[in-house]
């Protein structure tokens, strides 16, 4: 977004443009998957974003019209909306992207026979019948020929909703889940659709020119995109490199023009690289659960309280994460999505219910400790494993322990599909999670701490904020719903069923040569469409 | 000089893990054309390293010559390069080794391991050599030559492989063949083929032959001269009549009554008590001092030189000197087969 | 002949049978799921997914069908590739390793053998010395460590060789091919040189020493040969050697290869990958095993296998 | 020789290692002999012929394939219980070939001539048993300092001296002695040989002296038995049987031994064998030696000679002799 | 009758010297069991000796090591992160890493810290004196775990099927036919996933594929030692069958069973800290020397000195365990003795 890509508006128009617009870049995991029905990750949504085109597009945190001329045309309750498709948009084989085309994808996304992955997201936004069809027990189960879109012509999509749509309406259907599928093709390709490069049809602002797995990618603009003179790069090339030390040292040694960086590298090239150097806030928060559904004594509020304070979270994000993370005490992260009044919803909501120090948090145990009679308290750490969480683990487990006398903390590390299960069967006492939003907008951070909610694996159950968040779902009325948001959220916090710990930044450099790279909070995590080589 | 070889005061000695091994201390030995010279002596006397020696294959290290010469032909071949004395292996001098199983290159056709030789010395191409291989184990008497030639080693038996090793020594009409205990490892009904083969090729070839054995009875089969060997030293010399009805020295005098004779009925075999000398440590005298009946004082510190006793014998013996008290062999000793 | 390779090709697939119902029951100890919005889902859809990757039938049930499918090639799909065929990403990268694989091999083999006959000729000596320890250190030395100080050393510090990459050009092979052939260069080394001191020392060597031809053909001709053959048996042990170090070497220089694949799969717990590669690692390692024996029946002369038509 | 008393009588004794699946090696294939008490019976033979083996089923390292084995009158193959195989442990004694396999070298030599002291409870304290140890020490011509050192401190010939002491510790009657000097020496050998043929007079032992080397066999032995490939040959007083061989195979056995005596040498006939011994796997059928054998005739290879006395005390297995044969097996 | 022509030899020389010949059957040398003889030997190599000393050297240093300073192992401090490392004499010597200097910055000053930390601390400003010293322990405590349970498995399991022999042995060497059919690796990291990474699932994994070789040279070497005369001679004497392994077989196992161990122990060693490498290991907040690696090598370039500290023990351990395993080799080599 425009705040961290600080460097397009000083320098980017005062320099020449290069000759070869070609851009170099590592990242750590090859692409997961091209198959926008299996794209649960980001580096897939992030490849796929780059190299299709649904309804909408994020761009700069807003979302423009991509395949869509322009405003959909609504009726009076928002629940039906019309789109017309843009003149000569086109597949890069060279056929036409038809109204049909859309329907299929999203009937194909909702095909249970397709295996899809992510389409709650069609529920979540109301499109009609979704969780219907989505519902193997519901009569209209897998029968996705009525799911509310419509092709009324071969330029128009209709799509109706079970009621009426949510702000973030048209920035979802940016997602990979909502683009168009062309039938024939993947007929045609059957079991070898979206395994290479060429197995693939695109419609984006980039095409995957090859797909190297495990060795890298390499996107070329698509001559066919409709916006394609907007497009500079000629050239993506993108390199499958594991280790981040590796990938440092391509950055060094000029393979590569950018990479994200974390650990201890970020100390070490902000002070070899100053000029190159960038941070930034993403989306995604990282809190703990407090298992207070089968411990307890996580009942007790104090003890929550304690937990809470216990953890030096400036330290946690000044030491150990340095990448412009923000400790935080909330849950909907800052600078994510505004309000009807134009302002951050952090801007206006209550930041500091769960303020306090290490002091405070030893009263709140001492008092924990009487109202429960216990002396000692033994805390199972549930935590999914992987390079980074391992410090962030030890830490808080030491702090825990050093600020509570008494408290003992077993780290569980587990693989992510065993983390998942300990975690939805309430084994574990704290459980490190974080959350990325799947629609821009704060409900999407909230609603999961509903009572019986699976998410809500806390065992937390609160009538008011229920009936808060009850409220904000059936309400049209957008600066009241925003209201409904900030208070349900304050009244989670108060009652502190969870840690919030931080809001999690990115560190990265880039060569000055590198203009318009652009991270957005929502939509995909790099966006190359507006970047620029100057003359180096 | 009709000595083919002759070998003058030969030392050689090894360096090991507990001391110098004096293995051989001075050996004097003289060899005629087609003579069959045996060397005969306790394990460890020397004889193997003797005939190594000889063949210029002792390993350096460990092993050193310290002393002496070994005339071939006039020629010291200690003062010989590697190279040169390539030319004189398998080419003038050859031997024959021990044990027929181990003797071979288990990865080689037998043929070309008898070629090897004749393409170096003889300059021979190679269906010439493998020509000539086969002419040779038909001449050692292995049926059907020109299918064996292509075999491996272990398709043999232990006595077709030691005829091959003959073969193989003989394959370039050497002027010497060392044999170094060529029939230990046989059975005593192949060790009869194989010393009937080799008299066979002495008289066809004219060789002359050191024949290292333990085995007196080969001795008087095969042999016309005879060393004994003691505690790396040749102790007694002479033509097989001299050594087996004549001997002087007490280890000969034991040697051959420990071995029980076939007529022979007396019931009590003479055997030598103790054991050989620690060579790595040598006694200053006579080395069979210790295990000798009949050990004078001088015998303790003092190594007797050679008694020549005729033209072809020589003991060293202080028993021979005059002023020894005389001492008689045993009674076994002498007597002539009936 | 025929009979013992009948046989040996018996072990072979029962041995293999073996592993891939071991890495089954493993995988199936292991609560893994393609799902990884599991917690997103409601019981049903998670009920209903189950049912279409078969994961409802009973184990031996699924047993079955495995094997059923991994006799036809079909070893199912990637949980962290968006279910990809296994078989197609094993064959993507299988090329990859099996060249540095072989690479690494044949280096190693020819420098230790190399440097296995200078120092068993030359024993005692301080090129035997040197070249044994050497070896200790190659084979003491574990290779992620000597990887990553040659990689610093040559790479990071004084930028003679890339950091990381594969393909284009020998420069890139260097540093991951030496670091793979280390313990093969020591391993084999060592080996050479106690068979060549072992072959040095026996009766035919002197005799063909007594046959007058030169040092020279007496070391090549006749002990390098005989010295050679049993080398041909730590080309078992040296192949999963290789493997293992592959794991680590590709990681560290970004090789996109079975072994990073594996370690990858590992830490992401994509069981169906993980599977996979077991089984071909197992293959591999089984296969060669039995090219080895085989091999060695026919380089060797004495050996002549009793049974079938030999 | 009838009149004395059998103190073991082998009958039919057959030893068979399999081999592979269906082959069997038959390395000692139906022999019959008898040791009387007090002499001394020598067994010579080509390397390979089964001598070892015959000795090792009858002390029964090995279990008898057929046939029967008695000693002292009492059957010893087959099932035995614990008590009588330690007798028979006790009374039947074995001195090996290799005097650097034979003895363990973890022990000391105490150690290892005490083991049969031990094992059967003779000595009934440490001091009686160290006196035993040094009285063995000392009649086989060692003494009581070695008893502490370990088997690698001795030359071949002691060591076989610690062997002998070893079998004599559980004071047997019957000693097998399987090649106890072809490791040794020539002159080391007439050590060991004098020295067991003083302990057989002293201890009125009975041995059963296997070699190669059939001069000393001749020479120690009151009777001598030739095998081939697994069969007996024949079997006859040591001098009769160098004065009268009967069987083609002991005449060219004797004609093939080199004799220390170079006039003898100079003038004596040989009977070369051709060939080499056939492999025990598949013997040839009917007489095993016919196929080297230079006066085979056509029933050699279809019948298998039978074994008898074609003389008084005589015995042999070859067809040359067979009328005799015809005769004793009619009456 | 001769005489020799020498001064020195009197007449009172020629009388009998009275040898003793008892003194024949001296041994001079010093009685010396196996285990001396092996022991010396061994003491003679002096690559041996220094790995031994070494080793020693690392084990008393990592039982003491942690408690030289008050640190603790797990005590976190963030204020003290990343730290190098810092001693105060040695920090003088400019090319030893010990002077708190990353890149030529004095950090130490740079971050006004008065402490000195001798091996650095590591991103949770834990010390890496400790924590080294800790993870050797774990490392070493994994090793000879492995080691021995190596040794009791693979001795009961060969020693079973070789002694049982028939269909026992028949059926046990089927199962490790197919076991060692499977690369050790691929079963190690198996049993890891199954059982979750911890310093005994690690010791297991290890030890299930380590016993086998155990097990292989055991039972060769009990089925070569059931044939070994000496076994024979027992049997014949009426040993039982439990003093035919115990006083026969287990000893003269013994050698080859030692040195095997020796070897599992580097092999334990150097799969711990494999697996540890490829983030398999032991779980922090505990280390291994493995793991200390591995989470220094991601941060090597930044702070050098955390990967170089661990790597230098391990790979000493790792050398230093292989070169006595090789000076054991030597010292029981039955090759060299006789
Ligand atoms: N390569 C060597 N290194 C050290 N010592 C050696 C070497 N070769 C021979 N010797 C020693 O030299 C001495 C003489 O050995 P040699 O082989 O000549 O005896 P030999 O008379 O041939 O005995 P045998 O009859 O047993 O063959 C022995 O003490 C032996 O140990
Ligand atoms: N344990 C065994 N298993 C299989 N075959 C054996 C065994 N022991 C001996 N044989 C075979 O039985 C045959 C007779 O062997 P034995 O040892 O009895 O011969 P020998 O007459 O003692 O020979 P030598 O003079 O070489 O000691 C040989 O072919 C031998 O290979
Ligand atoms: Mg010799
Ligand atoms: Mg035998």
């Amino acid at each position: 977004s425009g705040s961290k890509n600080s460097d397009s508006k000083k320098s980017g128009d005062s320099n020449a443009l290069a000759k070869d617009q070609v851009l170099n870049a590592a990242i750590g995991q090859d692409i997961p998957t091209l198959d926008p029905t299996q794209q649960t990750d980001t580096t897939s949504g992030n490849v796929l974003q780059m190299v299709n085109a649904g309804l909408t597009r994020m761009h700069n945190d807003k979302y423009e019209f991509d395949m869509a001329a322009g405003e959909p045309k609504a009726n009076a309750d928002k629940t039906e909306f019309t789109f017309t498709l843009r003149d000569g948009i086109k597949w890069s084989d060279g056929k036409p992207v038809t109204a049909q085309d859309f329907v299929y994808g999203w009937q194909h996304e909702n095909d249970p026979a397709s295996k899809p992955a992510y389409n709650f997201l069609y529920a979540s936004v109301g499109i009609k019948n979704a969780s219907k069809i989505q519902n193997p027990k519901d009569p209209m189960y897998g029968k996705v020929q009525n799911l509310g879109i419509k092709a009324t012509d071969d330029k128009t999509v209709v799509v109706t909703l079970d009621k009426p749509a949510p702000p973030f309406f048209l920035s979802i259907l940016s997602q990979p889940q909502f683009y168009p599928l062309r039938e024939d093709f993947i007929k045609a390709q059957g079991k070898n659709y979206a395994q290479d490069a060429d197995k693939v049809l695109y419609n984006g602002p980039f095409v995957l020119q090859s797909w190297d797995h495990g060795k890298g990618w390499t996107y070329a603009k698509n001559k066919n995109y409709w916006n394609a003179k907007n497009i500079k790069l000629s050239k993506i090339n993108v390199k499958v490199v594991k280790e981040l030390a590796t990938r440092v040292n391509l950055y060094k040694t000029g393979k590569i023009d950018t990479v994200f960086l974390s650990g201890d590298f970020i100390d070490s090239m902000k002070a070899s690289n100053p000029k190159e150097f960038h941070t930034g806030m993403t989306s995604g928060t990282f809190f703990l659960y407090i298992n207070q559904k089968t411990n307890k004594n996580f009942k007790n509020l104090n003890l929550r309280k304690a937990v809470n304070l216990a953890i030096n979270k400036k330290d946690f994000v000044d030491v150990l994460m340095k990448d412009g993370s923000n400790a935080s005490n909330y849950v909907v992260p800052k600078g994510f999505v505004k309000g009807p009044d134009g302002q951050d919803f952090r801007a206006t909501a209550d930041n500091d219910e769960l303020k306090g120090s290490a002091t405070d948090a030893k009263a709140y145990w001492e008092k924990a400790k009487k109202e429960l009679g216990i002396k000692t308290l033994n805390i199972n750490f549930l935590t999914p494993d992987g390079d980074s969480y391992k410090k962030w683990d030890e830490y808080i487990a030491d702090q825990l322990q050093t600020n509570l006398k008494g408290v003992k903390v077993t780290i569980n590390q587990q693989p992510w599909g065993n983390y998942l299960k300990l975690n939805q069967d309430f084994k574990f006492d704290l459980a490190f999670s974080g959350w990325f939003p799947d629609y821009q907008d704060p409900m999407t951070y909230l609603d999961m701490w509903t009572t019986d909610q699976p998410q809500n694996t806390t065992g937390w159950s609160n009538k008011k904020f229920d009936s808060l968040i009850k409220s904000a779902y059936n309400e049209k009325d957008p600066a009241k719903r925003w209201k409904y948001l900030q208070d349900a959220e304050s009244v989670m916090l108060k009652d502190a069923p969870i840690v919030p710990m931080i809001q999690g930044g990115e560190a990265w450099v880039q060569k000055t040569y590198v203009k318009g790279i652009d991270y957005p909070l929502y939509g995909p995590q790099v966006d190359y469409t507006g970047v620029t080589i100057t003359k180096h | 000089m009709d000595n083919i070889l002759e070998l003058k005061d030969l030392h050689v000695s090894f360096d090991t893990f507990s001391g110098e091994v004096q293995a051989v201390r001075g050996v004097n030995l003289e060899l005629k054309k087609g003579e069959t010279l045996a060397i005969v002596g306790e394990s460890g006397s020397g004889k193997s390293v003797t005939s190594k020696t000889i063949m210029g294959l002792i390993p350096k290290p460990p092993g050193k010559i310290k002393n002496g010469e070994i005339l071939f032909e006039g020629k010291d071949l200690l003062k010989f390069s590697n190279k040169e004395m390539q030319r004189v292996r398998g080419k003038e001098i050859s031997m024959i080794f021990q044990d027929p199983m181990t003797a071979l290159n288990p990865t080689m056709k037998v043929g070309k391991q008898i070629m090897e030789g004749l393409i170096k010395h003889q300059n021979m191409s190679k269906s010439d050599a493998k020509k000539r291989a086969i002419e040779l184990l038909e001449l050692v008497g292995i049926p059907n030559p020109d299918a064996r030639v292509d075999q491996y080693p272990h398709e043999f038996s232990g006595g077709m492989r030691q005829r091959v090793v003959i073969a193989i020594a003989l394959a370039c009409n050497p002027k010497v063949l060392i044999a170094d205990e060529p029939t230990t490892a046989l059975d005593v009904t192949i060790q009869a083929q194989i010393l009937d083969l080799m008299k066979d090729l002495q008289d066809k070839t004219g060789t002359a032959i050191v024949l290292i054995t333990h085995d007196l009875g080969v001795v008087a089969n095969l042999a016309q001269k005879v060393a004994v060997m003691y505690g790396g030293k040749v102790v007694e010399t002479g033509t097989v009549d001299e050594i087996f009805y004549n001997p002087k020295h007490p280890y000969t005098w034991g040697l051959l009554s420990s071995m029980p004779k076939l007529h022979d009925h007396s019931n009590k075999l003479l055997a030598i008590p103790g054991s050989p000398p620690d060579l790595s440590d040598p006694p200053k005298g006579c080395p069979f001092a210790a295990r000798c009946p009949h050990a004078m004082k001088v015998c303790v510190d003092h190594m007797p030189g050679y008694f020549e006793l005729s033209e072809t014998q020589k003991s060293a013996c202080w028993l021979v000197d005059e002023r020894a008290p005389k001492v008689n062999p045993p009674e076994t000793i002498g007597v002539r087969g009936e | 002949m025929v009979r013992y390779v009948l046989k040996r090709i018996g072990y072979m697939i029962i041995t293999f049978f073996v592993i891939v119902t071991l890495t089954f029951i493993a995988m199936k100890l292991l609560p893994g799921t393609p799902f990884k919005t599991q917690s997103r889902l409601s019981p049903e859809q998670l009920a209903q997914l189950r049912h279409y990757y078969g994961l409802d039938q009973p184990i031996p049930v699924q047993y079955v069908q495995y094997l059923w499918h991994a006799l036809h090639g079909d070893l199912g799909g990637s949980f962290q590739y968006g279910m990809r065929p296994i078989t197609t990403m094993l064959a993507e990268k299988f090329p990859v390793s099996l060249d540095l694989g072989l690479e690494a091999i044949i280096l190693g083999a020819i420098i230790g053998i190399l440097l296995g006959i200078v120092a068993g000729i030359k024993r005692g000596t301080f090129i035997d010395y040197g070249s044994m320890i050497i070896s200790v250190l190659g084979i003491s030395i574990p290779s992620f460590i000597f990887a990553v100080f040659l990689q610093y050393y040559f790479a990071v510090k004084n930028q003679w060789l890339p950091v990381a990459e594969w393909n284009g050009g020998i420069s890139y092979h260097i540093l991951p091919v030496v670091a793979l052939s280390v313990a093969v260069i020591a391993n084999v080394a060592r080996f050479m040189r106690t068979e060549m001191v072992e072959v040095l020392g026996q009766d035919y060597i002197i005799t063909a020493k007594a046959k007058g031809i030169s040092s020279t053909a007496v070391v090549f001709k006749h002990a390098v040969r005989n010295a050679m053959i049993p080398v041909i048996t730590i080309l078992g042990p040296l192949t999963a050697a290789i493997i293992t170090g592959s794991l680590v070497i590709e990681n560290i220089f970004a090789i996109p290869g079975i072994g990073n694949q594996f370690v990858e799969s590992i830490l992401t717990n994509d069981y169906p990958m993980i599977m996979g590669t077991t089984e071909l690692y197992a293959a591999l390692f089984i296969i060669t095993v039995f090219i080895v024996d085989i091999l060695y029946v026919i380089i060797d002369p004495r050996i002549r296998l009793t049974g079938g038509d030999a | 020789m009838s009149n004395k008393e059998k103190l073991l009588e082998v009958k039919n004794l057959k030893k068979h290692f399999p081999v592979g699946r269906n082959l069997s090696l038959k390395a000692v294939d139906g022999v019959d002999f008898d040791i009387y008490k007090g002499e001394i019976l020598g067994l010579v033979g080509e390397s390979g012929c089964g001598k070892s083996t015959t000795g090792r089923t009858i002390i029964r390292l090995y279990n008898a394939t057929d046939g029967s084995v008695k000693f002292a009158n009492k059957e010893i193959t087959g099932k035995k219980s614990k008590k009588e195989l330690k007798e028979l442990n006790r009374r039947m004694q074995m001195i090996f070939q290799d005097p650097y396999a034979s003895l363990n070298p973890r022990m000391t030599v105490k150690d290892i001539i005490a083991e049969g002291i031990d094992i059967h409870g003779l000595a009934k304290s440490s001091k009686e048993r160290n006196e035993r140890v040094y009285e063995l020490l000392e009649t086989v011509g060692l003494n009581r300092e070695h008893a502490n050192r370990y088997p690698h401190e001795f030359s071949g010939g002691q060591r076989q001296r610690i062997g002998i002491a070893r079998a004599l510790a559980v004071e047997p009657d019957f000693i097998i002695a399987d090649e106890p000097i072809s490791a040794l020496d020539v002159s080391i050998q007439a050590q060991v040989v004098n020295l067991l043929q003083e302990l057989q007079q002293e201890h009125g032992l009975t041995y059963l002296f296997i070699a190669h080397d059939l001069s000393m066999v001749k020479h120690i032995s009151d009777r001598v038995g030739v095998m081939y490939l697994g069969n007996m040959a024949e079997l006859a007083p040591s001098d009769e049987l160098y004065d009268n061989p009967l069987h083609p195979y002991t005449q060219a056995l004797l004609s093939a031994i080199p004799v220390p005596d170079p006039e003898i040498e100079r003038t004596r006939e040989r009977i070369i064998l051709e060939g080499d011994v056939p492999s025990p796997i598949d013997p040839p059928s009917g007489c095993r030696f016919r196929t080297r054998c230079p006066m085979a005739m056509e029933i050699c290879a279809i019948v298998r000679p039978k074994w008898h006395e074609a003389r008084e005390g005589h015995w042999v297995a070859c067809h040359l002799h067979n009328e005799e044969a015809n005769e004793t097996k009619e009456d | 009758m001769m005489k020799m022509p020498n001064n020195d030899i009197t007449n009172d020389m020629f009388l009998p010297a009275d040898i003793d010949t008892t003194q024949s059957e001296k041994i001079s040398r010093q009685s010396l069991s196996f285990w001396k003889d092996a022991r010396k030997r061994l003491a003679k190599n002096k690559g041996a000796m220094i790995s031994l000393v070494i080793i020693i050297f690392i084990v008393i240093i990592s039982l003491i090591g942690p408690h030289m300073n008050n640190y603790g192992a797990y005590k976190q401090n963030l204020h003290l992160v990343n730290l190098p490392a810092k001693i105060p004499v040695l920090e003088k010597i400019s090319f030893l890493p010990f002077n708190g200097t990353e890149h030529g910055v004095d950090i130490y000053e740079q971050r006004h810290i008065k402490q000195n930390f001798w091996f650095g601390t590591d991103d949770l400003g834990r010390d890496l004196w400790t924590r080294t010293w800790k993870g050797t322990q774990i490392s070493l405590l994994i090793a000879v775990i492995a080691a021995l349970a190596d040794l009791v498995i693979g001795v009961a399991y060969g020693g079973i099927s070789a002694y049982y022999g028939k269909h026992v042995d028949n059926v046990m060497q089927r199962i490790v036919e197919v076991l060692s059919g499977i690369p050790n690796l691929v079963l190690i990291i198996l049993l890891i996933l199954v059982l979750q990474p911890g310093l005994l699932t690690i010791t297991i994994a290890i030890v299930s594929t380590g016993w086998i070789s155990m097990s292989r040279i055991v039972r060769g070497q009990m089925l070569r030692l059931k044939s070994e005369e000496y076994v024979y001679a027992s049997q014949t004497l009426g040993a039982s069958n439990s003093r035919i392994i115990f006083k026969h077989l287990v000893p003269n196992t013994s050698g080859q069973i030692i040195i095997n161990t020796m070897f599992s122990v580097p092999s334990a060693i150097f799969f711990e800290a494999f697996l540890s490498f490829i983030g398999l290991g032991i779980r922090d907040p505990q280390a291994s020397l493995g793991s200390l690696i591995n989470r220094a090598y991601g941060v090597f370039q930044i702070h050098p000195s955390q990967v170089l500290f661990p790597s230098i023990v391990i790979c000493l351990l790792l050398i230093c365990f292989n070169i006595l395993g090789d000076g054991l080799r030597d010292a029981f080599d039955p090759k060299l003795r006789k």
